[in-house]
């Protein structure tokens, strides 16, 4: 087994707020192979964003820490790592898409002083360098007639030009490690599929590795070889994408799997939702996260958290999982 | 980082703008820096009211006469008259010689720019003036109804073509005024800045500027001015006129250590330079006085008399520490402070009603029992103010040094008597405004006033201070009778009774000096009568009477002469004064070493 | 060119502000401001005395004529003489205004720089100590008043009780070195006041601009602090302190410090206004009110174009 | 697409503001002391407004800047008033300042803000943005003296002044924040049944506005008394009474003479109070505001 690019171990992360310690994500562990494209997959609040944040030390402090754990880059320990010695690794080693297309650039600077700036940084360019080797990113992401857009602001152009530019930028210098927060979520339909599709070739065609990280099944399964779903901080489940989309093991992935509108069949009756609310991470209920709002629910989950348990590199935390794909009960 | 450079660049552009003006080359040049309390507005004789404007407007103009540096009581001598004047029997026709050869400061007003000769013609133009609305006088009550003709003259639209017959210049340097009634005063009033010899030249060149632009042939010429300084330089073309020490009134005994034998012999000005400051807060001054060379005059402020002054009686003493830095004199000024009550209000003053009348006479009297003399010297005027009964202060010759006092007891107790006898209740009391600008001083002498007058039973809620944000709205309301009661201080403008009696003088009312719209019959008469007179023991005992018809009929709460304590730096000589007139005696200062 | 054209256009809407401005202020002055007749008229004054005067201070026309015979002046910036010493308006504001702008200046540049410095200073450590202790210090000196400040800075620097270095009071300026003595103690107390406020609010400008998605952006592409700061967030936060200095400028240069200028005897336009205020100076306070007006307007226009200057997203149209 | 983003995020904005609000407010301490302090200024004013102390702030008995002693624990000024009881009967002065024109200038200048708000680009907006405009650019001693001289005499001239300059900016806050919600879906919701719009204006989008104008009035009190310093010391200000500014304006000279009481004791009540509003007004805005999750 080759060694993985990305390693995260027993990552815990607190946020101190007015009303208490929050504990927004305990006890992460999860791997990225090289190459590979991850799906890191949950509610809005159940610590994914946090994650990729980590990742790249990008965790606002305060009010935000990390307690214990550990994030090793090709067995480099990033945990921990200086403030300089980190503006290496972002943007060079590891860079991230943002959500919003729309801010996530600065307004006031033209495309072409954003993207050369990171070239003439990390790879030592000359401007000039810089700014044909920008013109190449923007026409590799799709950008029509790019050296002449290179020189607009951000407002100038469609949210979907602006987050190709994004994406152009990531990868201009690159990196081994792509973190993509919600990509498309701002973006209509259409483009969403066209910059994903542009995601994903790029990504074959350079090898980086990428972590996605969406609350949207659809992109997961359009893009991703493995999911992680995480649920208020922890792990649910890891899965490749096949077993998890054919027999979701925990009841939480299923739920998400359920709530899928599916265009096939015939009869469409209102969608089925996962019944209650995200807990607060300040009074989590005693036992497993979801146990509220599991069908499952028993005394046992009551009891004590579920353990993360693989079985045939399918991992779930809970006492009752689903059969695994395959088994037959 | 752009507004760093553009907020450098304005900087230093503005230090070449307002920071460096025009500097003084005051090396070599003796320099004296004078200080006042207050500053004046218009420089135009026509409108020096104020000592402030004198203290300019006497050192850039002439006067035809002025006052003996020295000699106190108040000697008056001919300045720019060759002598004094030559007066009829009757007292009606003055003739007056001026001096010859006498020349206006070189101006831009003048056609080729060089100062022309100065006339008797001009000396009759700058009294015109007066009487044409245009100019704005403040001092042309001094001989409105005076002098011959004037009033036909202005009535005829004040044109300076037609004669006056009552100011003539008979030839180039003689003057001659022929009065409708006797006016002893006539003389002061020529020593007067109002009665400042201007060019007509000038008056017309600079329009209404020329009250910022003085041409005279004083002895100092104007440099700069504003509200914070007046800046003066020697007038080169001014007359030589050696000093004569004894005829100014040099006496050993008083002037002797101010080393003003010095200067004996010597042509005023004396100083090449002459800066006025006017400096309103008192402390500000006096800082600025005692650090170094900022300012080489000052009075002392009230709140730091003590640390200052070794003794306050019988004579002022200074602690040796400033002994050994200044010199000192003190004065009582030549004026007064008193509190007027509005006669014109029927609820204090005269009323139809008789009845009424006569509880007013007594809520007056009752008030002024209650008033604490001993208490608003001591607070306000160092405990060294002279107390004197009635309007005719201290220092004029009539004052009667042993007359009746009993107008100046504080007994709270008799005043309270006083009310109830009169049947004066709380409630009937009526409500006094006591009219003031908004200050501190004066809004605290309202608060002490407030105080005492609560003593004799009068409730605290109807005494209300009635501030006027500025002294054009106080003066106003006083002018137009509108306060109950006034604090006033009134400034003598020449050393004669007649000027504080005429403040009681029933056609004086409002808007005139007459604030407390006094208007006794009697009272008129004497004064009618006594105006004419020279001065003699009659016009004295005529003085002391209409005195005691004031204090009677209790129209005013009077009266303190402040005492005035004079400080200069040891390298100043000099003999300050700023009663009568004011400045009058700058042209004589000098300094010991020339400025570094 | 396109810029001129715009701000021709813009000062045209501007007028309906000099209107209402000079308009208000010439009401409140006519029908309230104190009545000057009375400081004219002598000691012992006759009505007729009184009607003359009244006359020549045009107080006995009709409140239009006067309004449009001010517009006039305004249109001309000839506002005639002052009432009280009957110099030249004109001459009087060129005499003082540069006197208020040398003494005032260094302070409000200074105040806003070290306000700015301060305020990066804060936003960086945003919650630390330093930012803690900075703020906290802001809080005092926005809480001490101005007078307090003036009074107490000219006791402990200025008189002898004190150190007594500096002048007491005035302004005999002819050279930079009197400049710097008569500035400093005023100029401290101005940026002692002003350093509060501006700290405060230029950290909350700054802060904002931190929480922005695109400086997330540019610190995840390994951006330098310093950069960060000074160009990502700086650029970006200029708006906002732009236009709050600008907006100051119009008050500084007309109305000047007016109780540093009444306190320290500094015969600038601000103490020519007051009196001007209080003795119903009225030739004064026309031009004084109009001008400021006008340059508000102005400011008004500087402002836009200098947002197009910083934010390309503005456009002049 | 996905349901469940909506559903969860949900009950959090459901809480209401104020209840928040008061929840961060009472955990911070400076906020809290601070706030004690001025409850504790208030008690001392209404004490004076009832009566019960300061009542001898304008007794002359004392003597002339005497020192401390047990019948004037703080001295007396010039004339010999006790300083103590002046300082006291002043912060009635301060709250009755502070008070009328916090009030008065947060109403108008929510009332006006919301409509020009609300109506947007109509007249109404311009005519309110045209006398914001107007006002602020009038120098603001000039206009608060020639407000003082217009109602010479009365004793509310510079009150009023300072309402009619200190309301624009409330105004502004408000108007802008109107202009956001007025897009809100409850706004829509209320048109949509037809609600007449001074309903809509008052009853729905104003409370949402609440937080602000409560803010902006700590604000504007600070403002309001140490203006009233400022003006009283340019004698502006109050015209009956006495108050911390005209012991202060008392004091200029005094303090150059070294009497130090008046001024100090003046100064120092000033300070405190300003202080501890100012700190107030901070924790309130923290708390009221909505973005703000930890210190």
């Amino acid at each position: 087994m080759t060694q993985p690019l990305l390693s995260v171990k027993d990552l815990v992360i607190e946020f101190s707020t007015q009303r208490g310690i929050v504990r927004a994500i305990d006890g992460v562990t999860f791997d990225i192979m090289p190459g590979e494209t991850l799906g890191l997959v949950g509610e809005s609040g159940c610590g994914k964003s946090v994650t990729s944040l980590a990742i790249l030390g990008l965790i606002p402090s305060p009010p935000g820490r990390i307690v214990s754990g550990s994030i090793k880059l090709e067995g480099r320990e990033l945990v921990g790592l200086s403030e300089s010695d980190y503006r290496h690794i972002r943007g060079k080693e590891i860079s991230m898409i943002f959500q919003e297309p729309m801010t996530a650039l600065n307004p006031v600077f033209t495309i072409a002083t954003q993207m050369t700036d990171v070239l003439m940084r990390h790879q030592g360019m000359t401007r000039k360098q810089a700014r044909n080797r920008a013109i190449e990113m923007l026409a590799l992401v799709g950008i029509p007639s790019p050296q002449k857009r290179i020189d607009e602001y951000p407002h100038q152009m469609s949210g979907g030009m602006r987050q190709r530019v994004m994406i152009g930028m990531a990868l201009s210098c690159n990196p081994k490690l792509l973190l993509a927060d919600e990509p498309t979520t701002a973006l209509d339909v259409t483009t969403q599929a066209q910059v994903l599709e542009q995601m994903v070739k790029l990504q074959d065609e350079l090898g980086t590795s990428v972590v996605l990280v969406t609350h949207d099944l659809g992109v997961v399964a359009q893009s991703c070889s493995r999911a992680v779903v995480m649920y208020a901080g922890r792990i649910a489940e890891e899965s490749a994408i096949q077993p998890l989309f054919q027999a979701p093991r925990h009841p939480y992935s299923e739920g998400l799997l359920k709530s899928i509108p599916r265009i096939r069949e015939e009869k469409l009756d209102e969608l089925p939702t996962i019944p209650g609310t995200v807990p607060d991470l300040l009074h989590l209920p005693a036992g497993c996260r979801f146990v509220d709002r599991c069908y499952k629910a028993d005394a046992a989950c009551h009891q004590q958290e579920p353990p993360l348990e693989w079985q045939n590199n399918q991992a779930v935390a809970c006492y009752h999982p689903n059969p695994a794909a395959g088994s037959n009960a | 980082m752009i507004i760093r450079a553009c907020a450098l660049l304005f900087l230093s552009s503005l230090l070449l703008a307002g920071g460096c003006s025009d500097g003084p080359k005051t090396t070599g040049m003796k320099v004296y820096r004078h200080s006042l309390n207050g500053s004046p507005t218009s420089l135009d004789p026509a409108q020096s009211a104020t000592i402030y404007a004198n203290h300019v407007v006497v050192n850039i103009y002439d006067t035809l006469y002025s006052y003996k540096y020295l000699a106190r009581p108040y000697q008056i001598k001919p300045n720019l008259a060759a002598a004094m004047p030559d007066v009829s029997e009757d007292g009606l026709t003055y003739t007056i010689r001026i001096k010859k050869g006498v020349e206006f400061t070189d101006d831009p007003a003048f056609p080729d720019g060089k100062g022309r000769e100065l006339t008797a013609a001009d000396f009759v133009y700058s009294l015109k003036r007066h009487f044409d609305p245009k100019t704005r006088s403040q001092g042309s009550w001094f001989w409105s109804g005076r002098i011959k003709g004037m009033a036909d003259w202005k009535q005829a639209g004040s044109d300076y073509d037609k004669e006056v017959e009552g100011l003539k210049a008979l030839d180039r340097y003689t003057i001659r005024i022929i009065l409708n009634k006797p006016f002893p005063q006539l003389v002061h009033t020529l020593a007067q800045g109002y009665s400042a010899i201007v060019p007509h030249e000038a008056v017309n060149y600079y329009g209404r500027e020329f009250s910022v632009r003085p041409v005279g042939s004083g002895p100092f010429r104007l440099q700069t001015f504003d509200s914070v300084r007046a800046v003066l330089v020697r007038n080169p073309k001014y007359r030589k006129e050696p000093i004569d020490l004894a005829y100014e009134g040099y006496d050993e005994a008083i002037h002797g250590k101010f080393g003003i034998e010095k200067i004996e012999g010597r042509a005023p000005p004396l100083v090449d330079r002459l800066e006025i400051h006017f400096i309103q807060e008192s402390l500000s001054r006096w800082n600025s006085f005692t650090k170094g060379d900022e300012i080489q005059y000052a009075g002392i402020p009230k709140e730091l008399l003590d640390d200052v002054l070794a003794r306050k009686q019988p004579n002022v003493l200074l602690k040796p520490e400033y002994a050994q830095r200044f010199f000192m004199t003190s004065g009582i000024e030549t004026g007064f402070v008193h509190t007027d009550f509005n006669m014109a209000d029927p609820e204090i003053g005269y009323n139809k009603d008789k009845r009424r009348e006569e509880m007013n006479h007594a809520l007056r009297c009752a008030i002024r029992y209650a008033f604490n003399w001993h208490e608003r010297n001591k607070r306000f005027y160092n405990d060294m103010g002279v107390i004197f009964p009635g309007i005719i202060p201290p220092v004029v010759p009539e004052y009667d040094p042993d007359g009746p006092k009993d107008s100046l007891e504080y007994s709270p107790e008799k005043g309270k008597k006083l009310l109830e006898e009169a049947g004066w209740t709380a409630d009937k009391l009526p409500t006094l405004t006591y009219g003031g600008v908004a200050q501190v001083d004066t809004r605290q002498i309202f608060e002490q006033y407030r105080g005492w007058l609560t003593k004799i039973g009068y409730p605290k809620e109807k005494i209300v201070f009635d501030s006027y944000a500025s002294f054009g709205d106080f003066n106003k309301a006083v002018k137009q009778a509108k306060i109950k009661i006034v604090g006033m201080g009134w400034g003598l403008d020449y050393p004669d009774a007649e000027n504080t009696l005429q403040l009681f003088y029933g056609p004086n009312g409002s808007p005139g000096s007459n604030n407390a719209n006094f208007n006794d019959p009697e009272y008129n008469r004497l004064y009618e009568q006594s105006a004419v007179m020279q001065p003699s023991p009659e016009r004295t005992k005529l003085y002391r009477r209409m005195n005691q018809i004031v204090l009677d009929s209790c129209v005013t709460i009077s009266g303190l002469s402040r005492q005035e304590i004079l400080l200069w730096h040891k390298n100043v000589v000099s003999y300050p004064d700023r009663s009568i007139v004011g400045g009058f005696h700058l042209k004589y200062v000098d300094i010991e070493e020339a400025g570094k | 060119m396109e810029m001129l054209q715009y701000a021709l256009r813009k000062f045209i809407t501007g007028i309906p502000l000099i209107i209402g401005v000079t308009l208000i202020s010439f009401l409140l002055m006519v029908y309230f401001g104190p009545d000057k007749t009375y400081e004219l008229v002598g000691k012992n004054a006759t009505e007729e005395q009184i009607q003359e005067i009244r006359h020549q201070l045009g107080y006995d026309k009709p409140f239009v004529a006067r309004y449009l015979e001010y517009l006039k002046e305004l249109a001309t910036f000839d506002f005639g003489y002052s009432d009280s010493t009957g110099e030249r308006v004109n001459s009087i504001l060129k005499r003082t205004v540069p006197i208020s702008l040398a003494l005032i200046t260094p302070g409000f540049v200074l105040g806003n720089l070290l306000g700015i410095a301060l305020a990066l200073v804060a936003a960086y450590y945003r919650g630390h100590w330093l930012d803690k202790l900075i703020m906290g210090g802001s809080v005092v000196g926005m809480s001490v008043s101005f007078l307090i400040v003036i009074i107490a800075f000219q006791i402990l620097l200025s008189s002898n009780d004190g150190l007594g270095w500096f002048p007491v009071r005035g302004w005999n300026v002819y050279s930079f070195w009197d400049y710097l003595r008569y500035i400093t103690v005023p100029t401290l107390a101005t940026v002692f006041v002003a350093l509060g406020y501006n700290t405060r609010f230029y950290r909350a400008v700054i802060v904002e601009e931190m929480g922005r998605d695109h400086v997330r952006t540019a610190k995840a592409f390994g951006t330098p602090p310093g950069e960060l700061l000074f160009k990502h967030i700086l650029k970006n936060a200029m708006i906002p302190i732009i236009t709050r200095i600008m907006f100051s400028i119009p008050l500084v240069v007309i109305s000047g410090s007016l109780l540093v200028e009444s306190y320290f005897g500094i015969p600038g336009v601000g103490k020519v206004t007051f009196d001007a205020i209080t003795t119903g100076d009225q030739p004064i306070l026309k031009a004084v009110v109009g001008i400021t007006a006008v340059l508000f307007v102005i400011v008004l226009i500087l402002n836009d174009i200098f947002y197009k200057l910083v934010d390309p997203r503005v456009s002049l149209k | 697409m996905n349901t469940l983003a909506e559903e969860t995020s949900l009950p959090k904005e459901s809480e209401s503001l104020w209840g928040k609000a008061w929840y961060k407010f009472r955990r911070d301490r400076t906020g809290m002391i601070a706030l004690g302090v001025v409850i504790f200024f208030m008690f001392i004013a209404l004490g004076v407004w009832a009566g019960l102390w300061g009542s001898g702030w304008s007794n002359v008995g004392g003597d002339m800047w005497a020192g401390p002693s047990p019948e004037h624990w703080l001295g007396t000024n010039i004339i010999g008033q006790d300083i103590y009881s002046r300082a006291i009967y002043s912060t009635k002065t301060a709250f009755e300042v502070g008070m009328v024109v916090a009030i008065l200038s947060t109403i108008l200048g929510g009332i006006l803000g919301a409509l020009s708000g609300y109506f947007t680009n109509s007249w109404v907006d311009e005519l309110i943005l045209w006398l914001m405009g107007v006002l602020d650019s009038i120098p603001f001693y000039l206009f608060v003296a020639a407000i003082a001289y217009a109602l010479q005499g009365y004793p509310y001239s510079m009150h009023i002044a300072m309402i009619a300059t200190f309301w624009t900016t409330t105004a502004r806050l408000v108007r802008g924040e109107v202009i956001k919600l007025k897009n809100f879906e409850f706004v829509e919701a209320a048109r949509a049944i037809g609600l007449p719009q001074g309903k809509i204006i008052f009853r729905h989008i104003m409370p949402n506005t609440f937080h602000i104008l409560l803010v902006q009035a700590t604000i504007v009190f600070v403002g309001a008394i140490k203006s009233e310093v400022i003006l009283s010391f340019l004698g502006l200000g109050v015209v009956d009474g006495v108050s911390w500014g005209l012991m202060i304006a008392e004091s200029t000279q005094e303090v150059q003479a070294g009497h130090y009481s008046n001024f100090l004791t003046a100064s120092t009540f000033l300070f405190v109070l300003v202080m501890a509003f100012n700190m107030f007004s901070d924790s309130l805005q923290d708390a009221l505001d909505p973005k703000k999750v930890s210190a």
